[in-house]
This record gives C-alpha cells, structure tokens and sequence, in this order.
C-alpha cells in the first residue's frame, strides 16, 4: 500500500547537499544515507558506518563501516564507494555546497581519505574540530550521502540516486507528486526504534509518495478527505484535528529559532540599553502562546530543548518588566523614534503574527514600533544587506550549540548579515567549534547565553513546532525536526 | 360591388410621450380596405411615423398609446399576445421604415437579412428562397442581385438600401404593406418600378398598402384614398382625385399652393475661378474582405469633372447608385480621392495643404442620412451650436441667438433645441442637419438629398432660405436630389450621372426643356408632375405633355 | 489579409523586445537575490559567491542581458536556477496545462455569460436583470482562493464527487481529466463570468435603441433571432475584445487556482519563480505569455472586422 | 427630473453606505483597529464585538469600518488612474490607427503581458509598499487593459457618419474626440471601470494569499479576506464580514455604475 504525504514546495532535485531546500532533504533522505547521521537529540551517530572512532588528538577518525549493505541496484557497498563519493563531492564540478566546510575555506580542511580495507574509512583534519561529524551529519549538505557510481552520467551530469537508503526512487512528476518504493533488501542499523536519522529505519509501506501541494486548506481538506494521509499543518488547525477521532497528532519541537533579530549598529539600538528596553517591554511567553496557538514554548537559547546542552543556564529568560522597560528608554534617551519590524507573510514561519504581537507590545511599553511587510525573497535580502532596525526573522536547524550561536554570529564588516558581533562571543564560538570536550563546551555555551541576554544582538523566543497530523490508518508516525520521516511508519 | 370590409381599422387613437404628456397623435381614425393603396401626407412631424408605427405595435419605448383601438383583419392589435403579434408581424403586416440607411443590420449579410422573414413565414426550400429573393431584388431594379446578396449594407448607395428594404417586406406577401417614406432615396425610374411593382402586387395579392409620403404626385398617381395630417390630427381624408383637386381644408390648401414651381433663371457670373473645381475624379472602393482573398476594388466615379461657380446651384440627379454621394463625400474631403482632385477657390485641397482649414469651415455638408450623421448624445442646440465653434467673432450669446435664428429659419421651434435626435421625426431631423450645415454661413454646402423627408410647405421654406443665403451672401450649393421637381425650382445648372460618369450637363432650362441624353429623358419622363388646377387644386400630368407644359410655369415664359 | 496577419507578426517582434529588455531589468530591480535564497540562511560568504558566479550573477547585468539575448536568439531559453531544467520544455509543458483550464473556462464564461447579459439587457430594469447583475456581481467579489476553497469543500469534501489533487490532460484520458478540471474550470468560470457578463449588457443595451433592432422585429423575427441574429453581433465588439483580454490575463494569473487546486501550471510556475527570483524561468514565463497576448490580440484584431464589417484590421 | 430605477436606489443606497462607514472609520470606531486583546481571540459576533474578533483579539467591526476608507481610497485612486490614462490612450490609438497605433499597442501589449503581480512586485520594491505604491502599480497594471477596450469601440465609432459630420464642421481631431467619441465610449468605461473597482479590492487580497504581503499597515477589506481563509471552520465571521462588505460595495458600484450608464445614454431616458 501506498503512504500519501504533503509537501508544501516540490523537491528542488534529487542530487543530495547540491540542490536542495528543506523538503528536499526530506525526501531525498529517505533515499542516501551517509556515514553518520543525527540523532533525536542532535548528537551524531554512525549510520552506515558501524563505529566512528576519533584519535586522541581529534585529527584522526576512523570509520568501520556496516557490511552486508548493498546499493539499490543491488551492487555490494564498501570503502571503494565512500573514496568515490567523497572525490566527487570534494570536485567543485559537483557543486557541493557543503564544500567550503572541508576544504579549508572556512577552516576545517579535510587531509585525506584512505581506505586501509573494504570496510574502513580513515578521514584526516588539519585541526581539531567539534563538528566535523556533525558537518556530515547535516542534512543540508545531505549527509555527504554515499550513492553508487551509476548514480551519474557518463559524464559526470546528475543522473538519479541509487542509494543505501529504505526507500528508493520511483516515479517523480515534478509539480505532481514524488513517489518512493521500498528497497527491499534494506538493512536496517542497529536499533528497536527510530531515533533520528539512525536506529531502526525499516520501509513499511510499499510506496510513500509526497503530494505537492502548497495551500494549507487543500492539505487540510486532503487530509480529511484521506488523499493525504499525513502532512504537517498549522498550529492553528491542531485542535481540530486532535478533537477528531480519525486522526492522530505528533507535535514536536525542533532546533530551528524564531526570532526578532535587531540591527545592534543602528543609530537608535546601538545603545543597548534600547535593546534591552525592548527585551523588557515584550512579553515573550505570551507572544509565544499567541503566535504559535499555544503549542510552542518560550525558549530565549539557542539551544534547543532537547539538546544535552540545554542546562539551567540556557533556560534562563528575558524578564518582562514594563517598568524596567521605560527606565531603560530614558536612559538610552529615547524620545519616540519610529522602529520598523520587518516580517513577512509565509506561513511556514510565524513572522508576521509576531511582528504584529510584538508592535502591540513595544507600543504598550512607548515604543513607537511599525510594521513593513514584505515578500520573503526581499526580507532576506534586507537581512543579508543589514538594512533593517528589527526584523522577525526564523532559522533553520542547527543541532550543534556552537554551529547555532555561529549562525548568526560574526564580525558586521566582513558579513553584514550577521547579527550579533560581540568579539567576546565571537572568540567564545570559536572554542566552542574546537573543543570536544563536553563540560567545557557547556560552561562556553552557558557564558554565550548569559552574554547573549545582556547584549541582546537579537531576541530568540521559541523553537519552531512541527505539528504532524497523520490518518489514524499509520502508525509509528513521529514529528521530529520538521523532517517527514517515513519508514517505520505503516499502513492499513 | 358590396361595401368591402376595412382590413386595418384604427380609431380615436392618441399617443403619449413618455411622462411628459405631449400627445403626438389626438384621436385619430382611419381605416384601409383590402386591395386599396392609402396614402397618408402631412406635415412633417404630425404623426404620421408614429402612427404607422403603432400598427405594428412598435412604438419606440417611451411613446404610450392613451387611448383607442387598432384592429387589423377583425382583431385588435393592442390586446394581442406577443406571440400573435409576431406571427402577424412581416407574414400579414409588412413594414418599410422611413430611414432605410439605419434599418439594416450592419453586420449581416443582405442575403441573410432577407432571407429571415421568408425562411420563418413561409416553406420554401432553400433553393426557392434564393431564387425569389433574386427574383425581387431584380425587380426592383437592383443589378447583380446575386452578388448583392453576400454584400454588407455599407456597400450600399442610400437608394440601394431603400429598394432592399421594401424587397425585403414585398418578398412577404404580406395583406397589408405599410411603407413610410418609401421612396425618397430613389430616383424617378426606379422610383416609377418600384411603385408600378407596388401596385402590381397588390393587384395579384390583393394586398392593402398605407403609404406614407410628401411626394405628392406619386400620391396623387398611386393611391386610391388619401389621409391628410397636420399636428397630431387628421384634418382630412377622401378619395385621392377629388380631395387633391378640390381639398377642403386649410391645411390641404397651404400644402398644395407650396408644390414646388420653377422660378426664372438666374444670371449667374462666371468668375475666373470657380468655387469649387473638381478634376478628373476617380474614386475606388476598396474591395471586400475576406480572410485570405482580396477582391478587386469597385470603382464608383469614374472621371468625374465639374465646376461651381460663387452664388450658382448645381444640381446633381441620377440613377439610384449612380455615385452621387460618393461625389459629395469625396469633395467633402471624406473620401480619399483615387486619381484627381478637388480645388476649392482654385487651390488644391488636401488634409495637409494650408487652405484645408479655411475650407473645413466653409464647405458644409447634409448628409444623406441625417440621423446617422448626428451624435445620438447631443442636443439639438450643441448639434447646431457646434458648427459655430470656430466662429470667435460670436459671444456666446450671439452664438445662442443665431442657433435658434436658424431654427426657426428651418421651420422649428425654439423648443426643440433640447431634445435629442432619436425624439424626433425623420424631417424634423433632416432639418436639424440642414440648420447645422448653414448655421455657419459657409461659401459652400454639399447638400445630399436635404429635403426628401420635407412636406411641400417646409421643403419651401427651405428652399426658400437657401435662395436668400444665395442672395446674401453669395453661397454656392451642391443639390444632390432625386426629386426633379425640387432641382427644377432650385438649381441654376444640372448635372445628370449614370454609373459613376457625367451624362449629361448644362443649365437647368436646357436640362429640362430639352435634353439631350437618353437617359436624362427617361428620368424626366417617368414620373408625373402636379399641374395646378384653378381652384386651389391640383391634378395630375406628365412632362412633355402638351397639357403640362401648357399649364405649367413655362407658360408664364 | 493573411500578408496583413504576417506582418502584424512581425510587428510583434519589438513588443516582445520590449517585454524582455523590461523584464530582465525589473526582476533585477527587485531586491533579493537568486543565490542567497537558494542558500537561505545557511548561506556563507564563500558559498554564497561560489554559487553567484557559477550562475553568472557576478557580471554587469547589461553583460548578462547581451549573454541572454545571444542565448534566447539561438533558441536556447536557458535553464532554471532552483531546479536546473531547461526552460523551454519547463514552460510548454507547464503552459499545456494553463492552457486547457483557462480556454475551457473562458469558453464557457463566454457561453454562459454572453447570452445572460444580453438577456439582462433585454429585460433592463425587470427583476431578471437586477438579479442577474447582482449574481455577477457577488460572484465576482469572491476571490478566486476562497471560491476554490468552497467548492473544494463542497465537492471533495462533503459529497466526495471529485478527487483532491493532481491533473490528467483531459487529451489524454478524458474522463480521468474532466475530473481533475472541473474545479479549477468552475473557479475560473465562476469568476469571469461576471465581468463578462456586464460587458455583454452594456453593449446590447447600446445596440438594442438602434432601428435595424425595430425593423428585425417589424418582420416577425421572434425576440430570440432578434437578439441572437441581430443584436448579437453588433453587440459583441467590446465583449470580443475583453474575452481576449480576459483570455491573455488568466494565463499568466491563475497562480491562485494552481495553488488552491495543486495543479502544476503556468501561473504558479511564475509565481515560484519570483518567489525564488528564478531569473530565466521569470524571463522564459514572460516571454511565453507576452507571446501568447499578442497572438490573442492578433486573432481579436483580425474577427473585430466580423463583428463591425466597417472596421477595416488595417 | 426622471424617477430613479429601483436598482438604481439600491445602488445609490449601497454606495452611500460605503462612504458614510468610510467617513465614520476614518473618525471614530468602537475598539482601536490594532489593538490586539488574547483573552477574546477568535470570539463570535456577540454584544460587546458585534462582529466578532480575529485571531488577534482585534474587533472586527472596528477594522472594517477603518478598512473601508482605505480599500475605497486605494480602489478609487487605482481606477481612475487607470481609466483617465488608459481612456486617453485608448482614443488616441483608436481615432488615429496608423503608426501611432502601432507603436503605443506594442507597449500596450507588452505592459499587458506583465502579470499583475510582477508588476507589483517590481513597482512596490521602487516606490514602497503603501497606499500610493499599491495604486501605481495596479493602476499601472490596468491601464491596458483599458486602452484595448477603448480602443476597440473607438475603432467602430470612428467609422459612423456623425463622426464625419464633425470632420466637415471642421472641428478639430481633439475636440472631435473628446466630445463625440468619448461620450459614446461610456458604456464600455463605465462598465469596466465599475468592475475594475472590484478587481481593485480583491487584488490585494489574493497578493496576501500568494504570501506576497504587500499590505498597507491599516486593515484593508482584501487583506481581511484573506488572512480569515485559514479559520474558516473555526471563525468563518473573520472572511464573511469582509466579503460581505465587498460584495455589497460592488453591487452598489456596479449598479450605481449601470444607472449612471443609463442616466448618460438619452436614448434610455424614460
Ligand atoms: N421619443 C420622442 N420624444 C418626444 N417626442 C417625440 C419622440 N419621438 C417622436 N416625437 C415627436 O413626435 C412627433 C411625431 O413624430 P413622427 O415621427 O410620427 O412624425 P412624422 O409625421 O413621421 O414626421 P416626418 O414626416 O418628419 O417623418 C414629432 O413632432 C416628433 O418630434
Ligand atoms: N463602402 C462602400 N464599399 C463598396 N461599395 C460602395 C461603398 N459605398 C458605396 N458603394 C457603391 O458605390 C456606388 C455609388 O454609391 P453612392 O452612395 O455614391 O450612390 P448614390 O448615387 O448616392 O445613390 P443613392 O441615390 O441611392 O443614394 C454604389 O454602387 C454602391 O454600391
Ligand atoms: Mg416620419
Ligand atoms: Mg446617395
């Protein structure tokens, strides 16, 4: 039987971290694997590697990888395939846009790649490094999946994915649909459950196949109407769905932030004081229940809930306090200059929303705040440029704390689009990429925290919410990391 | 011969405008026997239209019918459903509006147009429809009927259209035909075949024909009885000889003592340069259009040359179709010419010479069909008022003043300066269209058949005011008319067209007393002029005959 | 006429310069670029030029513009920034299916809303005509996303007539695709119809106070061939043009109709394409649909002369 | 004077309706348009909100009564614009055919091909997203709209005899234009002018629905519209109300416009 889902944009292509966006890796997931993957808590864990092991000074890591594993053309996969792999990735022909991670460019440089058997895989750096697992563990640049050769042309062109992965490609009527078999043979890794992209992955359903279809209301009447038998839909439409004894719902929080970012060299909230007034003046936890319907909760780090680094210190919260706010204006000396938020209105992010809950809010405390709208590809243009004063702003995942805070921190006069550019956060971030060890990597993160609630370069208040709503003909249907993951999952 | 029984009987009918409660029509009676041609005359604007009108229960929306009965064939028209109206309309009730030119669609074909009516009240084959309709468009003089039939009404002459229009109803058969104005776009042949066709038929058919007219001659030759009107009534009605020759009314008096006479020839000075000269004009239609072919052009003036004098009339007659109003309309600068060209006060016209503007404003033009040719969105008064635009030397006031000067110079109220074109009669708008023409005072007016749709009386006095215009200010005129009685009062020279090309020309006595050409005669000969009798009346007779020619002004010679 | 028709093509060849020397500068007006989207905010300043250059982006735009339109003149339409197909066959293909729903729609808008606002105008002021205009009215002041909507609840939902989404050319396997088009069509259809419609009255009005409708009846023509043989025609001049017009409009706009309905057509191509500012797919789009306004314009400027034979095309 | 039709009086009734709740929304309405309230998210028509709230807690009827001098300023602004300069175009064209046809129809039709929201787009990222902006650009994408409409009548009136008529007068080609050709364009105009004024209110609507957003910061009737569509099992009020408002305001427009049609055409008058 077939497992109908909904995406909201067709896959962009099926070449894994070159062309791609969200829903692509989504889909395409389900058919590379790479040597490690995620975890549900965001650490990473080996996937078609059976062990990853790391010398002792953290240059050195070698991959044991699973045998018994074949291609979905049947070819037999071995070390041989991950040399090949990784020669064609590090090509700048093949466009890997997470080459600049492992060439040098952005520091960590990948040595050397040797394989000393058919089922190890010896990977070099030139330094020490905290995320260099998770680099190919991320999603966006696909898990630096392994395909077999056939996989390209002759000549070199992007052909389709053969894969190690539970399901593989079936037909793909682009705009339509995007339909997957099960691979039959599939060797599941280690595991009872599903636990991210590692743990058991069995394919249950003979087909699953993704609908297109970009309308809210049309998944939801496809939904209802049982076309679609799971699709993610807005918090709005959660209790609806959850009153209807048809279906279930999965919700879950995941490590993307929604926020309201803040231009810290602006004229006006340059002075901190200003930024920390309106820090004070919002009222985070209701904002939060309002623009996500309740189903959100606030969460001021940028770490996400479920990390092993979300300590006390990162649950710390911005205080609302509409005394303290005004106290702050006066001393920032300011006398009732507009603010513009900018948001926009896609409904994958609650932008808009909070830019209206937030204006009402700075409004209340005497801030003159207004609202511009506009379209996505324009707001990000403004927000790359640094042409804006505050903006309701959402990031995509980032599963390592030092890869979080990294994301939108950085010096302004080399990358204008960064928003906090604090040099002590800065050094701070860097330690954290290198060092490997956990309680040190956690009194770092704990400092940026701490640091990031006085300088406030940005106000990060909750994580996104995936609410799944599935037929109740699945079952095994988990939300998690705004990712459909789709084996494991059956159908009646 | 027992008393035959009315086949359209109206009585004590009046008719209402709108809410304003102007009666046009005041309790009117009169009836039609089968077999019998009625002819209806009358003051231009009586009433007689509407009344016609009403037969067929067609009044224009906003005329209410107040009182009265109009029954057709023992049934009463205004109670009948509208499904029995229909069945009557065309079938039994055939009906020749008085402005051919409009009356067509102008998108359809003429075939198609005449063959509606027969296709829904009769059962002939396809075939036969194709034939009779040739048949009758032969008959009434059309030639080359069978390519007329695929051809758009604009590629009609205003004759054309009339005679199509009264094939298309005489097609039907019908018990009774009602034709207002039937023949004021035709020229006397035609004229005379079509009215001879009119009769014969309802000879064979026994059918009834109300005819409506100012010609009266062609009245007083056709019709057995004959109603006269005058202000929404029926001042008089008898039996057509004995009315005309000895009529009882004032009203009949005063319409006959204003037929049309031949006044003495007038010197007119020949001037070095002629008002206006045209050369050598050639003017091709462009042909029909379709999709992928393309036809050869018609050509419809083939060579024309001819000059105007300052202050000197020239008539133009001619056969219906003969390119008359493609002459005007070509020295009106409306038309490109193909070969040659137009001098006005001997220069050379063209949109871009310098004299252009001082021509547009002094050559002025009637059209043929006046209610085409008068924005259905403006008022009599800015209809008028506008042709003064370009006179700065008038205040406003001024201009106001000689608006309803020249109204009242055309023989209507100052009233009438706020109604719209469609609120009038077919005269009263004919003579909206002369007032805008003059207004101006221009040197010279293209006048296309300007009075056909004029009773005797106002058609005088028309006549009249072009003659003192003449006198005053030395204007030189255009005539183009079919009605050879009119020229013959009018004109200083005539010039006689046939097919596009000059027949024959020369002054209007050498014209009429002897011309020269065939086909001049012809004209001449076909219809009956009215010779006045001692007491008031009139009775028929013919050109070139002893007795007319005796009785009529050449005698005064 | 057929010289007149090819010159008139040719004659199209500045319009469609026109459109794509101001398309390509006004998408390059707009701010965002091609390549950070695409990246989004993953985007570093290595990858982020790495991608700018590899699409050509890091040229002077009148360089890019000649590199276009070399490229355009030897057929070759480019390809698509976010999905990498060629333009081209991306547009014919996307553009057969906005083509079937919009002619299907606008022919039946025609068909239905032609006759009702000449019937409107015949009964003028009677309830049949109030009525009729306030139908079209309403229909017109719904948007075509809620239209869609409600139908989609109505017929897929409620009564579970019709299937949800997805398309099947209807020259493919009729049934299967009449069952696909009819709530795009009906939403398209619904929408039309009103303006339609009012256009169709006002020129009937206009052409009903005319003498040859009076002679039409004076023959014993039921009001029916009255209004259909002889006020139709000279009424549908107006009516004619803004068919064409609506036909032209809907091509490019039924964005909302493909988004609603998830049928992979033209408009929502264009749409995805501002949206990920996919410059070739965005030019190649306008390009096609200023193609197809012309040829539109083309066929209502040749059957004008139909309708009023006095105008002459040339 | 002649009595007014009775479809007329709606019109007339429907359309003073609008401007009086323009009027009032501009000075005075019952809650502050913006102010946001979570205790009373999403509540039904009831005393204190007779036409419920949105999903901000904001007071429905406020934001329409504030809604509707905006959505009636942008659509009036809009179709004039586009019917002044497409109108003028469209005669000239028209009247004169030749060249001067040819060269402003290829812009013409080139400007036709943009689709609305391109045109937006680019427009609004030139001169702004508000109020003046929106108007330019839909104006903007209108106008040929309106030129091929004029044009086409003007191609059949310029054919008739009265036409001719004012030639022989010797009126100019401009003043033959204005008084004889325009007025009898007035049927087409007011007919698409009427209905532009709707596609006007809607456009902005389904701008919001493709997440363009390009909302002027006051509520607009179309943005209304379309930010409702997501509650509409929950809160079917939050689109009813505002098209509600449309469909009435276009009914008054249309049929104000059709007795203003009639009022024009002489031959109409009873
Ligand atoms: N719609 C109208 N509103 C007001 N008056 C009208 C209207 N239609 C016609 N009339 C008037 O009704 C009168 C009778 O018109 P009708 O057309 O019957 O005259 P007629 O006798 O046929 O004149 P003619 O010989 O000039 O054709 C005229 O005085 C005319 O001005
Ligand atoms: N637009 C046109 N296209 C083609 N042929 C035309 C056109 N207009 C007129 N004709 C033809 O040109 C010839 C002359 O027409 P014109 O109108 O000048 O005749 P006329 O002498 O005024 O006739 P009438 O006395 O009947 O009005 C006719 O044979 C007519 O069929
Ligand atoms: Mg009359
Ligand atoms: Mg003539």
């Amino acid at each position: 039987q077939t497992i109908t889902a909904s995406i909201a944009q067709d896959v962009r292509s099926t070449n894994p971290g070159v062309n791609r966006d969200d829903t692509t890796d989504g889909v395409v997931l389900h058919m590379v694997e790479g040597l490690v993957g995620y975890r549900e808590d965001g650490s990473v864990g080996p996937l078609l590697a059976q062990s990853v092991d790391m010398s002792a000074d953290g240059l050195t890591y070698t991959f044991k990888l699973r045998t018994g594993i074949t291609f979905h053309n049947g070819e037999i996969f071995s070390a041989e395939n991950v040399l090949w792999n990784w020669t064609r990735y590090m090509d700048p022909a093949t466009e890997w846009r997470c080459l600049a991670e492992f060439d040098g460019r952005n520091g960590l440089k990948v040595e050397s790649v040797t394989a000393p058997d058919a089922q190890t895989i010896v990977m070099t750096i030139n330094r020490p490094s905290a995320v260099f697992l998770d680099a190919l563990a991320r999603t966006d640049c696909g898990m630096a999946g392994i395909l077999h050769y056939a996989s390209v042309n002759e000549d070199g062109t992007w052909n389709q994915p053969i894969g190690t992965g539970p399901y593989k490609f079936g037909t793909w009527k682009r705009g339509e649909y995007f339909e997957l078999e099960a691979f039959a043979d599939y060797v599941t890794p280690a595991g009872s459950a599903p636990d991210g992209y590692v743990g058991a992955k069995k394919p249950l359903a003979e087909k699953v196949r993704f609908y297109v279809i970009s309308d809210p209301e049309t998944i939801k009447a496809g939904l209802l109407s049982g076309t679609v038998d799971l699709a993610a839909v807005a918090s709005t439409d959660v209790p609806e769905f959850a009153a209807n004894p048809d279906f279930n719902v999965a919700d879950s929080v995941d490590a993307s932030k929604h926020t309201l970012s803040l231009q810290v060299v602006d004229p006006l909230l340059s002075k901190v004081e200003m930024r920390q007034a309106i820090a004070a003046a919002l009222d985070l936890p209701t904002l939060v229940t309002q623009v996500t319907n309740g189903y959100g909760r606030p969460n001021n780090s940028a770490i996400f809930p479920q990390s092993m680094y979300y300590s006390d210190v990162q649950k710390q919260a911005f205080a609302h306090d509409l005394d303290k706010a005004r106290e702050l204006l006066a001393e920032a000396g300011y006398k009732g200059e507009p603010i513009t938020i900018i948001a926009n209105k896609r409904p994958t992010t609650p932008s808009f929303e909070t830019a209206v809950v937030a204006q009402a809010m700075l409004q209340a405390a005497g801030i003159n705040a207004t609202i511009e709208v506009m379209e996505w590809g324009t707001q990000l243009s403004r927000y790359f440029s640094g042409n804006y004063q505050m903006m309701a702003f959402s990031y995509s995942s980032r599963f390592d704390p030092a890869l979080s805070f990294e994301q939108f921190s950085g010096p302004k006069d080399t990358t204008s689009g960064k928003v906090w550019n604090n040099p002590e956060a800065l050094k701070l971030i860097d330690e954290g990429k290198a060092v490997s060890d956990p309680a040190r990597r956690q009194a770092i993160f704990d400092e940026l925290h701490t640091l990031l609630l006085h300088d406030v370069p940005m106000i990060i208040y909750s994580n996104g919410v995936n609410d799944i709503v599935s037929n109740k003909r699945l079952q095994g249907v988990v939300s998690w990391q705004s990712k459909l993951r789709l084996w494991e999952v059956a159908k009646q | 011969m027992h008393e035959p029984r009315p086949i359209l009987d109206v009585r004590d009918l009046s008719l209402e405008v709108g809410r304003t409660g102007i009666q046009i029509l005041k309790h009117i009676s009169f009836n039609v026997n089968a077999g019998e041609i009625v002819g209806i005359v009358g003051e231009s604007g009586s009433g007689k239209s509407m009344a016609a009108r009403s037969i067929v229960a067609l009044n224009p929306p906003d005329i209410r019918r107040t009182s009265g009965s109009i029954r057709f064939e023992d049934r009463d028209i205004c109670t009948m459903s509208k499904r029995d109206l229909r069945a009557l309309r065309g079938a039994r009730v055939g009906m020749v509006f008085q402005e051919p030119m409009t009356s067509l669609n102008p998108s359809m074909t003429i075939g198609r147009q005449m063959e509606e009516g027969l296709r829904l009240h009769s059962r002939h084959t396809k075939r036969e429809r194709h034939r009779l309709i040739v048949d009758m468009l032969a008959r009434v003089g059309l030639n080359d009927p069978s390519t007329a039939l695929s051809a758009m009404p604009h590629h009609f002459s205003g004759g054309m259209r009339q005679r199509i229009m009264l094939a298309a109803m005489m097609l039907l058969k019908p018990a009774l035909l009602i034709a207002d104005e039937p023949t004021t776009a035709l020229d006397a042949v035609v004229q005379r075949d079509v009215l001879e066709l009119m009769v014969e038929l309802t000879r064979e058919n026994n059918t009834a024909v109300l005819m409506i007219s100012h010609d009266l001659a062609m009245v007083a030759t056709y019709s057995d009885r004959v109603v006269v009107m005058s202000q929404g009534e029926i001042v008089e009605q008898g039996e057509t000889q004995s009315l005309l020759e000895a009529p009882r009314h004032a009203y009949t008096g005063k319409l006959l003592s204003a037929l049309p006479q031949r006044m003495p020839a007038r010197a007119i000075e020949t001037t070095p340069v002629a008002r206006i000269e045209v050369d050598g004009l050639v003017v091709d239609y462009a042909a029909r259009q379709g999709l992928f072919r393309e036809g050869k052009p018609k050509r419809a003036l083939n060579g024309i040359s001819l000059n105007v004098m300052p202050g000197e009339v020239v008539a133009v007659v001619g056969g219906s179709g003969s390119g008359k109003t493609t002459l005007g309309r070509a020295i009106a600068g409306l038309i490109p010419p193909t070969e040659g060209q137009v001098l006005f006060n001997g220069d050379p016209i063209s949109p871009s010479s310098t004299n252009y503007g001082d021509y547009r404003v002094n050559c002025q033009m009637v059209f043929q069909d006046p209610y085409s040719s008068l924005d259905p969105r403006m008022k009599v008064a800015g209809l008028v008022g506008e042709a003064l635009r370009h006179r700065n030397d008038l205040s406003a006031g001024e201009k106001r003043l000689r608006v309803t000067e020249v109204l009242d110079e055309v023989g209507l109220a100052a009233s009438f300066a706020t109604r719209f074109p469609h609120q009038l009669s077919g005269g009263q708008r004919q003579r909206i269209a002369i007032a805008r023409a003059v207004v101006t005072r221009p040197q010279f007016v293209i006048a296309d058949e300007p009075v056909s749709a004029l009773d005797v009386t106002v058609r005088a006095q028309v006549l009249k005011l072009f003659a003192d215009l003449q006198r005053k200010h030395g204007f030189s005129c255009l005539f183009i008319s079919h009605d050879l009685a009119v020229v013959e009062q009018i004109a200083d020279r005539v010039i006689v067209m046939k097919r596009g090309v000059v027949v024959e020309q020369g002054s209007r006595d050498a014209i009429f007393d002897n011309p020269q050409h065939e086909y001049t005669r012809e004209l001449l000969q076909a219809i009956p002029t009215l010779v006045r009798t001692g007491h008031g009346g009139v009775k028929l007779g013919w050109r070139f005959d002893s007795d007319v020619l005796q009785a009529g002004p050449k005698a005064a010679e | 006429m057929l010289k007149f028709a090819i010159s008139r093509i040719i004659a199209a060849i500045p319009t469609l310069f026109i459109v794509s020397v101001s398309v390509f500068f006004l998408i390059r007006l707009i701010p965002g670029d091609p390549a950070s989207l695409m990246l989004g905010d993953l985007a570093d300043a290595a990858s982020l030029a790495d991608l700018r250059s590899r699409l050509g982006l890091d040229q002077s735009i009148p360089v890019q513009f000649t590199i276009w339109l070399g490229n355009i003149l030897s057929g070759d339409f480019g390809r698509s920034i976010t999905s990498q197909q060629e333009v081209l066959p991306l547009i014919l293909g996307r553009l057969r299916v906005s083509a079937e729903i919009v002619l299907i729609a606008v022919l039946l808008a025609s068909v239905i809303a032609v006759p009702a606002g000449m019937i409107a105008a015949w009964r003028q002021n009677s309830l049949t005509d109030v009525a009729l205009v306030s139908i079209a009215t309403v229909l017109l002041s719904i948007p075509a996303f809620w239209m869609g909507l409600l139908l989609l609840l109505l017929f897929v939902l409620k009564l579970g007539w019709l299937p949800l989404v997805g398309y099947v050319s209807i020259s493919q396997d009729f049934m299967q695709g009449l069952l696909y088009i009819i709530l795009p069509v009906a939403t398209l259809l619904l929408h039309e119809i009103g303006v339609i419609m009012r256009m169709a009255r006002a020129s009937t009005l206009e052409v009903m106070q005319l003498d040859y409708i009076t002679h039409a009846r004076a023959k014993g023509l039921s009001e029916a061939a009255v209004m259909w043989r002889h006020a139709f025609k000279n009424a549908f001049g107006p009516t004619w043009t803004l068919i064409g017009i609506v036909l032209g409009n809907l091509l490019g706009g039924i964005a909302v109709i493909e988004t609603v309905f998830a049928i992979p057509g033209l408009g929502r191509l264009l749409v995805e394409a501002i949206f990920a500012r996919d410059y070739p797919v965005i030019q190649g789009c306008l390009l096609m649909i200023a193609t197809i306004y012309v040829l539109v314009n083309l066929v209502v400027d040749l059957l004008y002369p139909v309708f009023d034979p006095k105008v002459n095309a040339q | 004077m002649t009595r007014l039709s009775p479809s007329a009086v709606l019109g007339v009734l429907l359309t003073g309706a609008l401007l009086c709740a323009a009027l009032l929304g501009a000075v005075w309405t019952p809650y502050d348009p913006l102010g946001l309230n979570f205790t009373l998210k999403l509540a039904g028509p009831g005393a204190a909100h007779w036409l419920g709230t949105d999903e901000f807690g904001r007071d429905v009827l406020s934001r329409l009564l504030t809604g509707a001098a905006t959505s009636f300023w942008i659509s009036f602004l809009t179709v004039c614009l586009a019917v002044s300069a497409g109108t003028v175009i469209g005669i000239v064209t028209g009247y004169f055919r030749g060249w001067v046809d040819r060269v402003v129809m290829m812009f013409n039709d080139a400007l036709l091909a943009f689709p609305g929201i391109l045109l937006a787009l680019g427009l609004l990222a030139i001169f702004g997203a508000n109020k003046y902006g929106i108007v330019l650009a839909l104006g903007l994408a209108y106008t040929p709209t309106v030129v091929r409409i004029v044009r086409g009548a003007v191609m059949s009136l310029r054919e008739r005899e009265f036409i001719e008529a004012s030639r022989v007068m010797g009126n100019s080609n401009a003043y033959t234009m204005l008084r004889h050709i325009l007025p009898n364009c007035i049927a087409p105009l007011t007919v698409l002018a009427t209905s532009m004024f709707g596609w006007v209110l809607l456009a902005e609507s389904a701008l919001s629905f493709l997440g363009l957003g390009v909302p002027p910061p006051a509520p607009t009737w179309g943005n209304m519209l379309a930010s409702g569509r997501p509650f509409i099992s929950q809160a079917v009020w939050l689109a009813i109300f505002p098209g509600l408002c449309i469909s009435l305001t276009l009914l008054g427009i249309n049929l104000l416009g059709d007795a203003l049609r009639d009022k024009l055409d002489p031959r109409m008058r009873h």
